[in-house]
């Protein structure tokens, strides 16, 4: 059963609510929903990428260790797509701070949009996001040998001087829709809209849906007592959820003061 | 910036920021119209002081 | 006070400076809004005079060139294989089916057609939710070229690359017809007018 | 050589020498344009900042120069809107500054975005909400309001005042200056303010966050308040540097000591406020976001001590002299309480910039530091020489010091 | 009247107005702004892919052995996206990093683009483009001038692969010829075909039912860092997950680093390395003596458990004996440094387990373990009766295909083929094993090679001791290339004959390690040939057909039809589902015997007797666990080496692509610096904070790297990624940092001859 439409702020209709729930026991670390990401959306790649400051990776892995010494160390493994966050009504903390509309939240769907033809490059939103889910093009991209033949026409490949980040394979949405179209339906399937990073994949830890939707998977994966989201106490509302039976990762995932009980 | 663009709504967040801006900018503009004015009404009269 | 400041003084009451300032407005006014836009754009030609009302009495409707596939994407401007499909041998003497079969049907080589409505590559537009969903006819925003008997010149801005008919004919951006420009602001209209999803996701990529 | 230019009954060191000192800035605003064309040609590759900090050394530098050059609305208000007479004779001077600083944070702002050839979206494009717009509004206009100031300062030049019309016209500004000069001032009291709302409305940094009153988060009244105390002692440091270059005196001391007052009292004022600010923060806002106050300050530079050094060494003790009717006369007092009041001030954009991205937020992250690089040293750098030029064609040929013919017969 | 300057003031603020009221500056905004985004007519501009027709191709990616379904996304006749192939039986939608960045493999850098022929000194990079005739007619008037010479079997052929009809090609076009000389590249899979072979007397494959094991324990295997077919371990280690939380599954990771296998498990149990047969012994001790074995299996269906008596009369030492007397729990821990309570709990928890499996070779499984070493943990299968068994271990025979007519071999033919190989693999020196390459990069070889043809391999950059490869390829005066890029060994080949990319070609993919079910795998031209490249088995049939005398074999027109006819009715299934599946496969059971000479499982290889090898210690025939000895001294070299191996690597032939150089953290490689991991205790003994320069010393080479300290690596020890420091390819490649193989020595193993080293001594010191 879906839920009612609900209204959102401004008496936007709140049609579906995309959101990922990654499961951090499941996730090994490999990198494939990164370089599944790149191809996806075009982002480009240079000679010495070795500087992580300005290496653009719209889902990047963090690595996280419970902070004990041999041999009792353990470590866990972030997924860190863009987290799409709702905030309070849609004020998410880039949205709200963008001076130009380059970016904005989508009420249908829960998308946090991002358009870097309107973008100027003022950057105000990286200091905003405490994710360090938006990139920078310091570089004019440039692909080499034929590489510009394997450019997906799907999504824009951006110019210098504009950030960028992870859109949920928004043109995925599109796409789904337009097949939806064409066949004279209105709404699209579970299956029908997942992003690159879900659909790669290996050990099959990331789940992409609509979160307000009974019956798709994330629904009731975001209810598991080991779901957790990436510094819930800030307010950011974010609608990427994580999954992890070991306390010390479910820790890691918010600040907590000394002696502060967490999830 | 302007009514006219598409992005605009006419909801308390515009109307305040931009009342406020388009007021000011009135009385810059104004306020320079009148100077230029006057300086060329000052002009025909002739005179210095 | 010196002479010259005496002149000046007398030049800058005396009626005749205005007329500089006229000529200098109307100067930049004729740069402005009639040489300017001839300085912006080059005319090109397409590579053939395409007529689309012959091939429309010959084909029925608009759909027959111009179809959605099967993923709900929409092919467009026709490949050569549809040309083909008919002109693989010339069908009358017209020279354009002549150039058509020489240039490019019998060398495999795709037409190079100038496209008038191509947007840039950040927009996003779906044509199965224009024409399926919102049941738009064709002319809404491609006007009246389905009935066309010859193609127009192609004005191309020096500066974008794009077609003359994305900013509209008119230099200063008015329009009559609701296909007279293609910017964003006139889908937004449209958009507005219907209510249609705001954010910017539903038309940029 | 240019004697016909120079302000009547004022001397003026000779042209060489003029050409000599101007020359020598010049050197340096080429340095620091040559800084600006590569990274526009290049882009911003050309610089540290990286995706850690996105803002950086331009940003510092706007936010310091901009309230350090509040001294300009703010003696404005007082003069015109208070109707305070004492601040006639400074008037001038001040309106310089503030368009030396307002123009350098405008140039700044057009080196710092990615893409300036679309630095007009801020504007055509605005979101009413985001608070750099109401910054890059306030901005803008107010240096309009500037410039209407400065063109009749401008127009008061010996040679450009025999034009009658041009003589009528700034004749007819500075009668309705009181009319600018309060437009400036509400335009001025919203871009501070939006300022440290910049900053104080990034709820992802808990460094930079703040709780709100209306729409405004503290630090909106914050930097206001900020501005307003250090920027006369801005204005201060200016006069006697000017002073001291030229070798004369150019306004009298009791302009300068009551200056001086106002700023003292007003720092008062203003760390009262702040350390209620920063106590609230420390024991609710953090806590409610899971980090202690300690954890704002884990390595260096970002230590405790930098907090002491804004609030201490740069606030307290400048304070207290400024305060003291003794401390304020005493040159010796004074000057070095201005410098300590104008540090005290870029530290605290310091650290609302640099210091609130450095830290991490979500608990696996890295800590990283930031280090400008040479484009960004010489372009953050080039108010001085770009104001040092300004300055010295504006009083070389343009009766700036009301005051000057009498104090130096 | 005259302009004047007050005119021209007046003219010009006319001016000013008049442009402000026209729509020339608004325009000009607007458009500069539509040029920005592209910046159209600079050296900068932004390419903006063209749209067209989608279509979704599928094929099966070959850029490591794991047989993924790929499904290719095509715009027009542009590749667009690979991703894995839903409902595929080995990754069901599942990609991995290497397989999702393929594309590069195709567009991007150090292509071959034509066929090459040396033009300067070997090495140096000098090449002249040559005609594909012109290079075959070459290159088989050089091999049929040897072959007339009498020397045949003087020209080898090595191999990446040695399973599939492209290495099938290959040994035919050597048998033909008349060369025993056919060559692949080592991988722990070659010892577990040896092992099998002599434990369950099988010619097959181990097949591991990870997704159906329940106690999973690993011997240093990097389960989810690239073993066997890394998706389908992905998914079963997930599957393990899930039932982990139930408390039904649990995972065990024994291994010197904490892996990202080891940090996924359950249980990581830090062992020194290279010891990992001697735990497994250990273990198997405490299982025999508490009597935890499945008595039906050892009892009924092995052989040498216990002692046993040969027809001479001789009593032999069965596993038991051995075990009991020389592998007890604290003899043990002394070897291992694990402390005899965990190993008794570890073995225990094996026996108590349902569904238990003990796995082995080490990282992603590219470098051979000993065989003795494989005997030891595979026998922990056996003792726990996992043989041929739902969640165990099964030997997983080749999917038959269609047989080739018989080679045609005339007098030279059949007098090469007579001759020994020069690897010594087969002959009296190593009688079990079938190639060994590391005995010709080490100078071991019989005699010496005049020709060597290379294919699907790097071993320039991928076998141990940079310098004896080098000095192993220059000494042969004659090496073709098959490469489709400009690696490290083409780059020291005489002629190149760039074959087609994965995604340019058709292929057989069989079995993959450790996978469960026989499959067969076709991979398939997805997109026309971007240069003029060919497919390595069209080369090898022209290659064939115009050397003198070997026509006869070489009857194909082309190797697509040779394809077609060698999978036969399989073919048409490979076409429609990319795969073709041994439905009807089940592992042989217990009560059908095994075909070893005892035809029972043999904890005892009577096999190593009958082929030959002849000792008096029975310790020679039975698992057991023998240190291995390491060049150098631990004065000198007080540091053990050993390898990271992970996926964001690729470390083998195929070489990593630049989208997954850039997903490497900063504390592995910084600018062109490579670090290597050290505990922070033994970087602290020696002097190294994070990101200090040192010297990593070996007996074998030297390399300066940084260390970053790392509390996950065993204090002593030195780890050191692989899949970096290449010296081919292009700039997105090359130069970063080191290759891990450059200072890792050969170790040869005494039994099988494979080299098995894997690590070295080592010293770290900060310069």
């Amino acid at each position: 059963m879906k839920e009612e439409h609900k209204e959102g702020a401004h008496g936007h209709v709140e049609k579906y609510k995309y959101g990922m729930v990654i499961d951090l026991d499941k996730c090994t670390g490999c990198g494939a929903c990164m370089v599944a990401c790149m191809t996806e959306n075009n982002v480009p790649f240079r000679k010495d990428e070795s500087d992580k400051l300005v290496s653009t990776a719209w889902m990047r892995v963090f690595k996280a260790t419970n902070g004990k010494s041999y041999p009792d160390i353990d470590v866990c493994y972030f997924p860190r797509p863009c987290m799409h966050c709702e905030g309070d009504h849609g004020h998410s903390p880039c949205v709200s701070v963008c001076p130009a509309v380059a970016t904005d939240y989508d009420f249908e769907t829960g998308i946090v949009s991002q358009i870097p033809t309107r973008c100027f490059g003022c950057r105000y939103c990286m200091a905003a996001c405490p994710y360090h889910a938006r990139y920078f093009n310091w570089w004019d991209p440039v692909w080499p040998d034929k590489m510009e033949k394997a450019l997906s026409p799907d999504v824009s490949p951006r110019m210098r001087g504009v950030v960028e980040k992870c859109t949920f394979c928004f043109h995925r949405f599109q796409r789904a829709r337009d097949k939806a179209y064409v066949e004279g339906r209105r709404e699209i399937r579970e299956d029908e809209y997942q992003t690159a990073c879900t659909q790669a994949c290996p050990a099959d830890a990331i789940t992409f849906g609509d979160l307000n939707n009974h019956e798709h998977e994330v629904y009731k994966l975001k209810k598991s007592p080991y779901a957790f989201r990436l510094l819930e106490r800030l307010g950011t509302n974010p609608k990427v959820y994580y999954m992890s039976t070991r306390s010390w990762v479910r820790r890691e995932g918010d600040n907590y003061l000394k002696g502060e009980k967490s999830k | 910036m302007f009514p006219f663009s598409f992005e605009w709504h006419w909801d308390i967040g515009h109307m305040v920021f931009h009342g406020a801006l388009w007021y000011a900018l009135s009385i810059l503009g104004m306020g320079l119209g009148y100077a230029a004015i006057k300086s060329f009404i000052d002009l025909k009269k002739g005179g210095h002081h | 006070m010196s002479a010259q400041d005496e002149k000046n003084k007398a030049a800058a009451s005396s009626p005749i400076v205005i007329v500089f300032f006229v000529v200098g407005l109307a100067v930049s006014l004729l740069v402005g809004w009639s040489i300017f836009p001839k300085l912006l754009y080059s005319q090109k030609k397409q590579p053939i005079d395409f007529s689309h009302s012959i091939h429309l009495d010959a084909a029925g409707d608009c759909e027959s060139c111009h179809y959605f596939r099967e993923d709900g994407s929409f092919s467009g401007i026709p490949e050569l294989s549809n040309c083909v499909e008919c002109h693989e041998e010339a069908q009358g003497e017209d020279p354009e089916e002549i150039k058509l079969i020489e240039n490019y049907i019998e060398p495999n080589k795709e037409i190079p057609w100038l496209v008038y409505s191509r947007q840039p590559d950040c927009v996003f537009f779906s044509h199965a939710a224009h024409v399926n969903m919102g049941e738009l006819e064709c002319k809404t925003c491609h006007g009246m070229i389905g009935e066309s008997d010859h193609v127009e010149i192609y004005e191309e801005n020096r500066i974008t690359g794009y077609s003359r008919n994305i900013w509209g004919k008119s230099i200063g951006g008015f329009k009559s017809n609701t296909w007279d420009r293609m910017k964003m602001d006139d889908c937004a209209e449209c958009h507005d007018e219907h209510g249609t999803r705001q954010a910017c996701f539903v038309c940029h990529k | 050589m240019d004697s016909a230019l120079i302000p009547e009954g004022v001397k003026r060191c000779s042209f060489g020498k003029f050409a000599l000192w101007i020359g020598f800035w010049s050197l340096l605003m080429l340095w620091a344009l040559a800084g600006a064309g590569v990274c526009w040609l290049k882009g911003l590759n050309q610089t540290n900042l990286n995706d850690y900090f996105g803002f950086g050394a331009w940003i510092t530098a706007d936010l310091a120069i901009i309230a350090l050059g509040a001294g300009a609305f703010f003696t404005g208000f007082m003069r015109y809107i208070l109707g305070i007479e004492d601040f006639k004779p400074i008037i001038n001077f001040v309106v310089i500054i503030g368009f030396i600083c307002y123009s350098s944070a405008l140039a700044i702002l057009a080196l710092d975005i990615g893409q300036p050839l679309r630095g007009w979206h801020i504007f055509w494009h605005a979101n009413v909400h985001s608070m750099l717009t109401e910054v890059a509004f306030c901005i803008s206009a107010y240096f309009m309001v500037l410039t209407i100031e400065y063109i009749p300062l401008v127009l008061e030049n010996r040679q450009l005042d025999k034009i009658p019309l041009v003589h009528h016209f700034s004749h007819n500004l500075h009668h309705i200056m009181a009319v600018f000069a309060a437009t400036g001032a509400f335009l001025s009291f919203f871009h501070q303010g939006s300022l440290g709302g910049v900053a104080g409305v990034l709820f992802g940094r808990p460094f930079a966050f703040r709780q709100h009153f209306a729409i405004w988060p503290t630090t909106f009244f914050l930097f206001i308040f900020s501005a307003i105390a250090c920027g006369p002692c801005f204005t201060i440091l200016v006069t006697r540097i000017t002073e001291l270059i030229t070798r004369k005196k150019l306004v009298k001391q009791n302009v300068i000591v009551k200056l001086a007052k106002v700023s003292g009292w007003l720092l008062v004022g203003y760390l009262l406020v702040k350390t209620l600010d920063t106590v609230y923060w420390a024991m609710v806002t953090l806590p409610n976001m899971g980090v202690s106050f300690m954890d704002m300050y884990p390595e260096s530079p970002f230590t405790i001590w930098i907090l002491i050094a804004e609030l201490g060494f740069c606030g307290v003790i400048p304070a207290i002299i400024l305060i003291t009717e003794k401390g304020r006369n005493n040159n010796l007092l004074l000057i070095p309480a201005a410098i300590l009041t104008c540090i005290g001030i870029c530290l605290n954009r310091y650290v609302m910039t640099v210091q609130a991205l450095a830290l991490p937020v979500m608990p696996f992250d890295n800590f990283v530091n930031y280090i400008p690089n040479w484009a960004e040293w010489v372009t953050s750098l080039a108010p001085f020489a770009y104001g040092a030029i300004l300055i010295s064609l504006s009083y070389r040929y343009l009766p700036v010091f009301p005051q000057e013919k009498e104090l130096n017969p | 009247m005259s302009l004047g300057r007050r005119g021209f003031l007046q003219f010009c603020l006319g001016a000013g107005a008049g442009i402000t009221f026209s729509p020339l500056p608004w325009k000009l905004m607007d458009d500069s702004c539509i040029w920005s985004q592209t910046f159209r007519g600079l050296p900068i501009e932004v390419p903006v892919p063209p749209v067209g027709e989608v279509n979704i191709e599928k094929s099966v990616c070959t850029l490591c052995p794991g047989g993924c379904g790929i499904s290719v996304r095509k715009v027009k006749n542009r590749a667009v996206k690979i991703e894995g192939t839903e409902g595929h039986p080995i990754n069901d939608g599942g990609i991995c990093i290497l397989g999702v960045a393929g594309l590069y493999q195709l567009y991007g850098g150090a292509r071959v683009k034509s066929p090459l022929k040396r033009a300067g000194n070997r090495g140096e990079g000098k090449w002249e483009e040559i005609s594909w005739s012109a290079a075959i007619s070459e290159i088989s008037k050089k091999l049929s001038q040897i072959r007339r010479n009498g020397s045949a079997h003087t020209v080898a052929c090595i191999s990446g692969k040695d399973r599939g009809t492209v290495p099938q090609l290959f040994k035919r076009l050597l048998t033909a010829y008349g060369s025993p000389n056919f060559i692949s590249m080592p991988s722990s899979e070659d010892t577990e075909r040896l092992g099998l072979k002599l434990m369950q007397g099988e010619d097959a494959s181990v097949g591991y039912d990870l997704e159906n094991a329940r106690y999973i324990l690993s011997f240093g295997s990097g389960l989810i860092d690239g073993w066997g077919s890394p998706v389908r371990v992905f998914r079963a280690n997930s599957a393990w997950r899930e039932e982990a939380v139930k408390g039904l599954a649990k995972v065990v990771q024994i291994e010197p680093r904490l892996s990202n296998t080891a940090a996924k498990a359950d249980q990581w149990v830090p062992i020194a390395p290279g010891t990992e047969a001697a735990l497994a012994l250990g273990l198997a001790h405490v299982i025999v003596k508490e009597r935890r074995y499945n008595k039906d299996f050892v009892m009924n269906h092995c052989f040498g458990f216990e002692d046993w008596t040969d027809n001479s009369g001789k009593v032999h030492k069965g596993l038991k004996r051995m075990v009991l007397k020389d592998y007890s729990p604290d003899v043990v821990s002394g070897i291992t440094g694990i402390s005899a309570s965990k190993i008794v709990a570890i073995a225990r928890e094996f026996t108590r387990a349902k569904r238990p499996l003990a796995v082995c070779g080490r990282g992603k499984g590219s470098t051979p373990e000993g065989l003795q070493e494989f005997m030891a943990i595979y026998a922990l299968n056996a003792l726990v009766g996992n043989i041929n068994k739902t969640g165990g271990v099964r030997a997983l025979p080749e999917v038959r295909t269609t047989a080739w007519p018989a080679v045609a071999r005339d007098a030279i033919a059949k007098r090469g083929m007579s001759q020994p190989r020069f690897d010594r693999a087969g002959t009296k020196a190593f009688p079990v094993t079938e190639s060994l390459f590391n005995q010709m990069h080490t100078g071991k070889g019989a005699y010496a090679l005049s020709a060597l043809l290379i294919d699907g391999a790097n071993p320039y950059y991928t076998a141990h001791d940079k310098t004896a490869v080098a000095e192993a390829l220059d000494s042969i005066p004659f090496i073709v290339s098959f490469s489709s890029h400009m690696d490290e060994t083409a780059q020291h080949a005489d002629f190149i004959l760039p074959s087609h990319t994965n995604l340019e070609r058709y292929e057989d993919v069989p079995t993959p390690a450790g996978l469960n079910v026989p499959i067969i795998g076709l991979s398939r031209p997805v997109v026309d040939p971007e240069y003029d490249t060919k497919h390595v088995g069209d080369i090898v049939i022209a290659l064939g057909k115009s050397t003198d005398g070997i026509a006869d074999s070489f009857s194909w027109d082309d190797y697509e039809s040779l394809l077609k006819e060698t999978m036969g009715g399989k073919w048409d299934t490979l076409v429609r589902e990319g795969y073709w599946k041994d439905e009807s496969y089940s592992p042989a059971a217990w009560s059908s015997g095994f075909k070893t000479p005892s035809g029972r499982f043999e904890f005892f290889a009577t096999g190593l007797y009958k082929a030959g090898i002849r000792s008096n210690n029975d310790n020679d025939y039975l698992p057991r666990y023998e240190p291995v000895v390491l060049e150098g001294t631990s004065d000198s070299y007080p540091l053990v080496l050993i390898p990271i191996e992970t996926t964001r690597l690729a470390d083998g032939a195929v070489a990593n692509s630049p989208y997954l150089t850039k997903t490497v953290a900063d504390t592995v490689l910084r600018n062109n610096d490579i670090f290597v991991e050290v505990n922070p205790k033994t970087a602290a003994a020696y002097g190294l904070s994070e990101g200090t320069v040192a010297m990593l010393k070996t007996p074998t080479g030297e390399a300066k790297v940084r260390a970053h300290l790392y509390e996950g690596v065993r204090p002593g020890v030195v780890a050191i990624p692989t899949g970096l420091g290449h010296s081919a390819y292009d700039d997105y490649l090359s130069g970063k940092g080191v290759n891990a193989n450059d200072v890792i020595g050969t170790v040869e193993d005494p039994v099988s001859g494979l080299d098995i080293a894997w690590g070295s001594r080592a010293s770290l010191v900060s310069i």
